[in-house]
This record gives structure tokens, C-alpha cells and sequence, in this order.
């Protein structure tokens, strides 16, 4: 397999929200090839769920050029069989699983897709087997946990077999035990990913390269400065302040 | 506001049944394909808020809040009333099925008819949207009230003055959802305009 | 709240296939709401109770699930005899209860039992989800039972938000009054929710492009026709018939 | 200041959900004491945040009993004064905004507490300052970013002057900035509390002793094994598994 190969390609991307004057993405660019493994950690509010919004053809840029597979894309029709191809899960998994049961959740991706009803049900059933959550089949979203209802999220889009996931903190307000499984997943998975989380643990753990996000760019660079807080420590009423 | 099983007579229920189904079908004509999620879960918040308890002093009343979905969603308000009364019916037994149609006819005509009425004077001014969202509010529950009136008096003329007891009982609620529907409808307009459809 | 405690159950009627349940629901409720007759309506009452019956279904959480109409129906006794006019068989100064207002309210009383109770053990012993599948069966519009799927599945997501935003009024000192701060107070909650269910709307219809949602909606299917189904519809129909009839030659069997 | 005095006290708190057969708080002990800066670290679903609603009041339990300030606490009307005094962080901070400004909703607190229109206004300007965040004074909740609103919300609670606060996972999705500013804020203020988070560092950055919860109970036992990840590995396709 090509490593080299383009998958995503973001040239000189400017976007803002209608009715802001802030341009959250400002010619932006951004290259994923087949088989990276890359972690995104930026502030809140930098643009980072814009960021996937916009790969995804949700946010329409105001200038740039957008390519995926090679070929360029402009406008809803050229985005929708993309959509099927990048799996992206979202900040909130309740935004997500919007179907009655589990099952049929996870079989609406292949459904869509085309497969007959019973492949779309084998395909389900399939997913949520090796993500270890087949006994939630029938089970009916809204009273999961947020640990397992991120879980049927993630098979919700593994189920459309993406050549590539956009995760949008995944890990957020989870536990140890369902970030390791998640850990185990993403390193067992053969497939191109990009991870936003502002956990460095967990970025650390499942990603080769971490980039970050600042004044609408990516910034590439290996060498970025992220600040870890190394330094724990017990303190009395007035501590070692951080700046 | 409900009316009960067993109480309309059969021409009152087919009728209330078969302008349900027309207005649900020209709503639903309205609603494209990128706007259904919003009408389905726009349908959700007006169930929930249905749910709110407010006190008239001792006593307590819920609210309706059809004058609001209406001035949001116009002709779409039909299909989304239907769908939150069919839960309620499904979920606590508020009316069955036979009294359906009627019901969504008394809720959801003041809301279309609210929606082309004061839709206009929205934003125009702090004063004026209040206002406008008070009228709203107070509007369609004394046209619903008027509606229910209606059924009831068609099924038996000796229905008369049950008709007029439930009106008058029905003034304080009208005044509470005037006041509700205004602060909510300028609290909108400053906070997610977007909500607010173009004039029609 | 919206617990569906009659949902899952396993008895002859939660096996049947949603389909028939409508079908059956819709006939007998009106055929009921159309009965004219005391003596008949009670026949269709005891109908219905045979169907509680069928669906296995708690008596006492049945009673419960049904309370809110007993309610309604005080207030109509209260209000129907004096209103009503009619022949006026009890006088107390200016209070005239009439006949015809009693009759109507055992009418009333016992027609209303009896939808809600076909309602109940037709109907809600199926999830929304057989019930979509039951409605599309029956040819009705696509967007409709989405609507309904939809609707239902962030109802128990937005009431949490309301309840979440409730509490967090009421930590802060909030009392529920009959003044105006109470009144505001509760249209920003309901404000709230708007914004918010707006807001979940956008995301939610992402979600579903993202998984190439494109214009049509798929069900399931997850129940298979078969016998009992048809031997169900027949058995209504033939109970059904003979109240009918029943109604039409009244006089022949009651003598009035 | 006596150290030792007892804010909140529970003594074989049971409580489980109304429809569910599993027994969330199983004869739970805790006490809190006036200056206690407590952390607490336990897995989904362990109940920890109904442990905070029923301190507050919102989940009433089995059996048990609750005090607050020395005061047997049992019905609604003996914890409605109390709600007051104890300020409750949601974990969302979506569910506590629903003004339609940031002040409006900081002077909601001290309205209901009988201030004048002026006074709740200097009291919500005084505590956005001492947050840094006066500039948001008329901004829309709605629109900012998940870190802006976090603190909108912290101080809405502080408005109250609340003597102890419970935290429900406060960093939840926040970038390394805003987790900083909170662990300045926490550290810095001089009031009882009891935060909850997954997140180590955090965590052991601002509390004295951190507690966990295990069957319906809370475990004080300093030693309490909390599994840390010390061991962050750069890795190939095939990592070392995590159990
Ligand atoms: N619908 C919207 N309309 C207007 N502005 C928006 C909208 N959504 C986001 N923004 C703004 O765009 C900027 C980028 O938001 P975005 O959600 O991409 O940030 P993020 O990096 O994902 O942050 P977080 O870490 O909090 O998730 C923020 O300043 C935000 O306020
Ligand atoms: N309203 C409810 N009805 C029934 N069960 C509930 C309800 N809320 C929570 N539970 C259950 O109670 C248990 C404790 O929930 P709780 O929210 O207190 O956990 P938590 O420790 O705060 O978890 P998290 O870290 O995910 O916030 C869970 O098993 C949950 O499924
Ligand atoms: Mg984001
Ligand atoms: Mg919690």
C-alpha cells in the first residue's frame, strides 16, 4: 500500500459562520494519507469539530479547495458519496443514535448504503460483536450510559466501513476502563483516523503524530509545544500559580 | 386542552379526522427532507413544554404552548401536533384514538392561523414582539377553546352552556400563555433569531 | 416518565403483528365512539376488558395508566347534570339535574373507558418502534413515521435537559410563584428548550448525512405473518358484526 | 475556624432509581468538613453524581440520614433553604445557562435571594471580574465556546456566595487553558469542596485527598488503588493491550 497516498487534502481553506465576523478556519491546510494515525489537540474554540465539519462538506468554506480520494469537491453532490467513506463520530453521541433500538441504528449506515435488509442486519450485528456490545442490540439508546452509547456511536460508523474516522473527543467524561477499550480498538483497527481529545494520555497512546489548532491553522509541526502539566502537586492554600 | 373519548358524536369525529388528515398531508408537503429532524424534534420540545407546571395561585395548570409551535413552524405545526399528541396518548392517556382528529384540529388550526397572523410584528421592536407574542399566546387558546366549544356544540345544541363554563374557566390560562408566549418570543429573537422563520 | 410498561410483555396480543393491532384498534374504537346504546356500550366495555385480559396486562397499573381520564370524568359529573337540559328530575334551589345529562354521563363514562382500554391493550403494548413498523405496513407516509420515531426518541433527551435546567433554576434560589419573575423565568426555560432542540435539530440531520442518509427512510421488519394474525382479525370482525347488529335490532333484545 | 466541623454528613444512605432494581448508594457513608478539599475518581455509572443530587436534595433516598450544617435534613421543604448555601456545578454547563444574557443569568441567583435589581447586578458583575470573564457580561450562552460557558456557569453558582461547592466534572472537554484557570480558581478561593473528575492531574492539582466509590459506596481510604496511567507508549499496529 502507498503510505504516501492523499486521502484528505485541504488547500487554503477560509471559513466563517454566516452572521460572525470571526473566520474560524483561515487558509487552513491539512493533509491525512492512508495509514496516518493523527491526534489533534487545540483549545477550545479553535475550530477543531469546524475543522472535521468542514472535511465532511457540513460547512460549506467560503474560499479554498477541498479534495478527498484525489478528486476535488464543491458542492452537496459531490460530498455525498464522500460522506459514506469518512466515518466521522461526533462531540455528542446523543446526536448520533437517533434510530428506536441499537440494531437498527447501527444497520441505518448500511441501509442507506444500499445492502438488503438482512446483509444490513448481518453487517450490524457484525460491528457490535467486535466492539463487544452485542448484547445492547435490542436494547433502546436513550437509557444507555454515556460509556456504552459512545460505543454504539462508534459502531453506528464502523458499520459503513469508512476508509477513514474523524473522532470528535471521543473520550470526554469517560472512564478508565471504556477510554482502555477505546484504546484497544483504535489500536487494533486497520483504518486511517484522526483523533481530536484534549487528553494527552489518550492521544499519546493510539496516535503517531499529534498536530494542534491556532488562529484558524493547523499546525504541522512535530515540535509544537504542548504544555503538559508533568508537574502534579500537593499544595497548601497558595500554590505555584500557572500561567 | 383535550376532549375526551366517548363524548363526540360520529359526524363531529369524521369530520375533525378528515381535516386532521388534509391538514397533516399539506403539512407534511411543506416539509422537506433537511427540515423534517427540525419539525420531529421541534415536536419533542413542545411535548416536553407541555409538561411545565405553573401556579394561578393555589391551583396549578400546564402549559400548551401551541402558539408558539406555530409561529415557529406555520403549516408544519400540524404534523408536529399530531405526532406529540399521539405520544401523549401512547405515554398517559390523554384522549385515545377516536378523538385524534378532533383534538388536533382544536390545537393546531389557532397555530397556523396564529403564525400568519402575528408572525409579521415579530422583531420590529422590543414592545411590539412581546406584544405580538402576547396576542399569540392569548389568541390561540381562546381560538382552540372556541374550536372545542364548537365540537361540542355541534354534537348537542344542550352542550351549550358546558361550552361556555369551559371558555370562562379557560381566561386565566389564556392571560398566563399570552404572558408566557411574549417574554418566550422576545427571549428567541435575542437569542437564536435563526428560529424564527422569514415573514411569511 | 415515559416508561413503557406494557411494551414487554409476552402474551398472545404482544406476539401479534402491529399491523393487525392497528387495524383492530381503529375498528373497534370507533365502532365504539358510534354506539348510541347504554346496554350495547357496555357489551363493548366488556369487550375490552377481555382484551386487558388477552394481553396478560396488571390490572393495577392498568387503573393507574387510565386514572387521569377519571378526572375528566368527575368533572363532567359535576358539570353535565346541571348543564345539560332536559327533563329535570332533581331540583335543589336554582340546581336542575336533568335526565338526559345522567344518561349522557354513564355514556360518556363507560365509551371513554372502554377506547382508552382498547387503546391500551392494543396499542401501548407495542414499542415505538413496531408501531412505525405497523404504520408503514399500512401504507402511511414515510415522513410521518419518522416524524413520530424521531419526536419520540428526543423527547426523553429533551425532558432531561428540562429537568436539568428546572433543578439548576431552582439551586439558585428559584421559587415557582404566581408572579411575573416566575412567569419569565419559566418562558426562558421554554425558551431554552426551543433554542436547544433547534440547535440538536442541525446536529442530529448532520449525523444522518454523514451516514448517507439520502431522501428515504428504511424499517426494519421484524415480525413474519403468520395464522393468528389473520385468525385475530377474523375474530374481531366477527365480535364487531354481531354488536353491530346487535345495535341495529336493539329493540328485538332490550324491548324498548 | 474549627477544621473538624462537620458540614455534610450521610449515614447509611440508600437510594436507588424509582423502576430499578439496582440499589445506586448501598448504606453509603460521607462526611465533609468545613475547609475539605475533596476529589473523587470512580468509573461510570459508580453514582456519583446521584451522589450530589441527593446531598442536594433532588434524589430522596430509601433510608438513611442526611445532615447539612448539623441539621437533619428530610423533605423538601428542609433542604429548599439549603440548595442556597451549597453550590452544585452541573456536568453540563448547557443545563444550568438559560438567560438570555451572561449577567442576566449570573444575578438570577441573587435576585431569588431577595437582592435588589442593583445589587444582584454589582454582585454578578463582581463575580464575572473575579473570573476574568467580564468581558462576556452580554454575550449569548448559547454561542460560546465549551470553556466560556463552564466558567459562566462557576460563576453563576459562586453569585451565591455558596459555603461548599460540589463540582461535577468540571474539565470534562476543556482544553489545558481553561483547566488551568479552574485549577487557579479552586485553589485560590477559600471555600469547602468536593470535586469529581476523571482526570488525574486535575484532580491531584487541586484537592487534598481524593475518594472513589465502589458499589453504591464511597471509599475514603487514602491508599485506594486509583489505576494511573503512568505509562504512555508511543507503539506500532500491535500495541501492548490494555485490560
Ligand atoms: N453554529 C455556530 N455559529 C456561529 N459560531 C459558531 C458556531 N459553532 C461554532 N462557532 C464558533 O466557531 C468557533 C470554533 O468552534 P468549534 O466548535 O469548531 O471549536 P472546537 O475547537 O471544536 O472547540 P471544543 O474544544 O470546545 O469542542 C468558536 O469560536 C465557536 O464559538
Ligand atoms: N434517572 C435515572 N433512572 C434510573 N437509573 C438511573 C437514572 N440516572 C442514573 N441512573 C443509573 O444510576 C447509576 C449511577 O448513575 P450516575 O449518573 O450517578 O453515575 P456517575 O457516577 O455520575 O457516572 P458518570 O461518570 O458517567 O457521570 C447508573 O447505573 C445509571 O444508569
Ligand atoms: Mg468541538
Ligand atoms: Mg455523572
Amino acid at each position: 500500500m502507498n503510505n504516501n497516498e492523499n486521502i484528505i487534502k485541504l488547500e487554503q481553506v477560509v471559513f466563517s459562520y454566516p452572521g460572525s465576523n470571526i473566520t474560524t478556519l483561515n487558509h487552513l491546510d491539512l493533509e491525512i494519507n492512508r495509514g496516518d494515525r493523527l491526534g489533534m489537540m487545540a483549545p477550545n474554540g479553535s475550530g477543531k469539530t469546524t475543522l472535521l465539519h468542514t472535511i465532511m462538506g457540513l460547512c460549506k468554506p467560503n474560499s479554498g479547495i477541498i479534495k478527498i480520494f484525489g478528486k476535488q469537491l464543491k458542492n452537496e453532490k459531490d460530498f455525498a458519496p464522500i460522506r459514506t467513506k469518512i466515518g466521522l463520530l461526533f462531540q455528542d453521541s446523543d446526536d448520533q443514535l437517533f434510530c428506536p433500538t441499537v440494531l437498527e441504528d447501527v444497520a441505518f449506515g448500511p441501509l442507506n448504503l444500499g445492502f438488503s435488509q438482512e446483509d444490513a442486519i448481518k453487517i450490524a450485528r457484525e460491528t457490535l460483536a467486535k466492539l463487544g456490545i452485542e448484547d445492547f442490540e435490542q436494547s433502546v439508546t436513550h437509557r444507555m450510559s454515556g460509556g456504552q452509547k459512545r460505543l454504539v456511536a462508534l459502531a453506528a460508523v464502523l458499520a459503513m466501513q469508512p476508509e477513514v474516522l474523524l473522532l470528535d473527543e471521543p473520550t470526554a467524561g469517560l472512564d478508565n476502563k471504556v477510554k482502555n477499550k477505546l484504546i484497544n480498538i483504535l489500536n487494533n483497527i486497520d483504518i486511517t483516523f484522526l483523533v481530536i481529545s484534549h487528553e494527552f494520555d489518550f492521544i499519546k497512546a493510539v496516535t503517531d503524530k499529534i498536530y494542534s489548532m491556532e488562529e484558524g491553522r493547523v499546525l504541522t509541526d512535530d515540535k509544537i509545544h504542548i504544555h503538559r502539566h508533568e508537574h502534579v502537586h500537593k499544595h497548601g492554600r497558595h500554590p505555584h500559580v500557572h500561567k | 386542552m383535550h376532549i375526551s373519548e366517548g363524548v363526540l358524536s360520529g359526524q363531529v369525529l369524521s369530520a375533525g379526522a378528515v381535516i386532521a388528515v388534509t391538514g397533516t398531508a399539506m403539512g407534511l408537503k411543506k416539509i422537506d427532507y433537511d427540515q423534517i429532524v427540525h419539525v420531529a424534534i421541534l415536536a419533542s420540545a413542545f411535548f416536553v413544554a407541555s409538561l411545565i407546571h405553573i401556579n394561578i395561585g393555589p391551583a396549578g395548570v400546564h402549559l400548551i404552548l401551541n402558539g408558539i409551535l406555530g409561529l415557529l413552524l406555520g403549516f408544519a405545526a400540524i404534523p408536529a401536533i399530531l405526532t406529540a399528541l399521539l405520544l401523549q396518548s401512547i405515554f398517559f392517556q390523554y384522549g385515545g384514538l377516536t378523538a385524534l382528529g378532533v383534538n388536533v384540529v382544536i390545537m393546531a388550526a389557532p397555530a397556523v392561523l396564529v403564525h400568519y397572523l402575528f408572525l409579521p410584528f415579530l422583531g420590529r421592536s422590543s414592545k411590539l414582539t412581546f406584544w405580538a407574542g402576547f396576542f399569540a399566546g392569548l389568541f390561540s387558546i381562546l381560538f382552540s377553546c372556541l374550536l372545542l366549544g364548537f365540537a361540542l356544540w355541534f354534537t348537542d345544541k344542550h352542550f351549550f352552556e358546558t361550552s361556555l363554563a369551559i371558555i370562562i374557566t379557560y381566561i386565566p390560562i389564556m392571560i398566563i400563555e399570552g404572558i408566557i408566549t411574549g417574554f418566550c418570543v422576545s427571549f428567541l429573537l435575542k437569542v437564536y433569531p435563526e428560529i424564527i422563520p422569514k415573514k411569511p | 416518565m415515559i416508561e413503557e410498561k406494557f411494551a414487554f410483555g409476552n402474551s398472545f396480543i404482544h406476539r401479534l403483528d402491529p399491523k393487525a393491532r392497528i387495524i383492530a384498534v381503529i375498528i373497534l374504537s370507533f365502532a365504539a365512539a358510534l354506539c348510541d346504546n347504554l346496554n350495547i356500550a357496555i357489551l363493548y366495555f366488556i369487550v375490552s376488558i377481555v382484551f386487558i385480559g388477552l394481553a396478560k396486562l396488571n390490572v393495577k397499573d392498568v387503573f393507574k395508566r387510565i386514572k387521569p381520564v377519571f378526572w375528566f370524568l368527575l368533572m363532567l359529573w359535576i358539570l353535565l347534570p346541571i348543564t345539560f337540559e332536559g327533563e329535570i328530575i332533581y331540583k335543589f334551589y336554582w340546581l336542575e339535574i336533568s335526565t338526559e345529562g345522567i344518561i349522557m354521563c354513564c355514556k360518556i363514562t363507560i365509551k371513554s373507558i372502554t377506547i382508552l382500554l382498547f387503546f391500551t391493550s392494543l396499542v401501548a403494548t407495542m414499542n415505538i418502534a413496531s408501531l412505525g413498523n405497523g404504520l408503514h405496513k399500512l401504507y402511511v407516509s414515510d415522513k410521518m413515521i419518522f416524524l413520530l420515531l424521531m419526536s419520540y426518541r428526543y423527547i426523553a433527551v429533551i425532558e432531561d435537559e428540562y429537568k436539568r435546567l428546572l433543578r439548576a433554576a431552582k439551586f439558585r434560589g428559584f421559587k415557582p410563584k404566581t408572579n411575573v419573575h416566575s412567569y419569565k423565568t419559566f418562558a426562558y426555560l421554554a425558551g431554552m428548550l426551543f433554542v436547544r432542540a433547534s440547535l440538536r435539530a442541525q446536529r442530529v440531520h448532520q449525523a444522518m448525512l454523514c451516514r448517507g442518509f439520502n431522501k428515504k427512510f428504511y424499517t426494519l421488519d421484524v415480525y413474519e405473518s403468520d395464522r393468528s394474525n389473520f385468525i385475530f382479525l377474523i375474530g374481531v370482525f366477527i365480535t364487531l358484526a354481531t354488536l353491530v347488529v346487535l345495535e341495529l335490532y336493539q329493540g328485538l333484545f332490550f324491548g324498548n
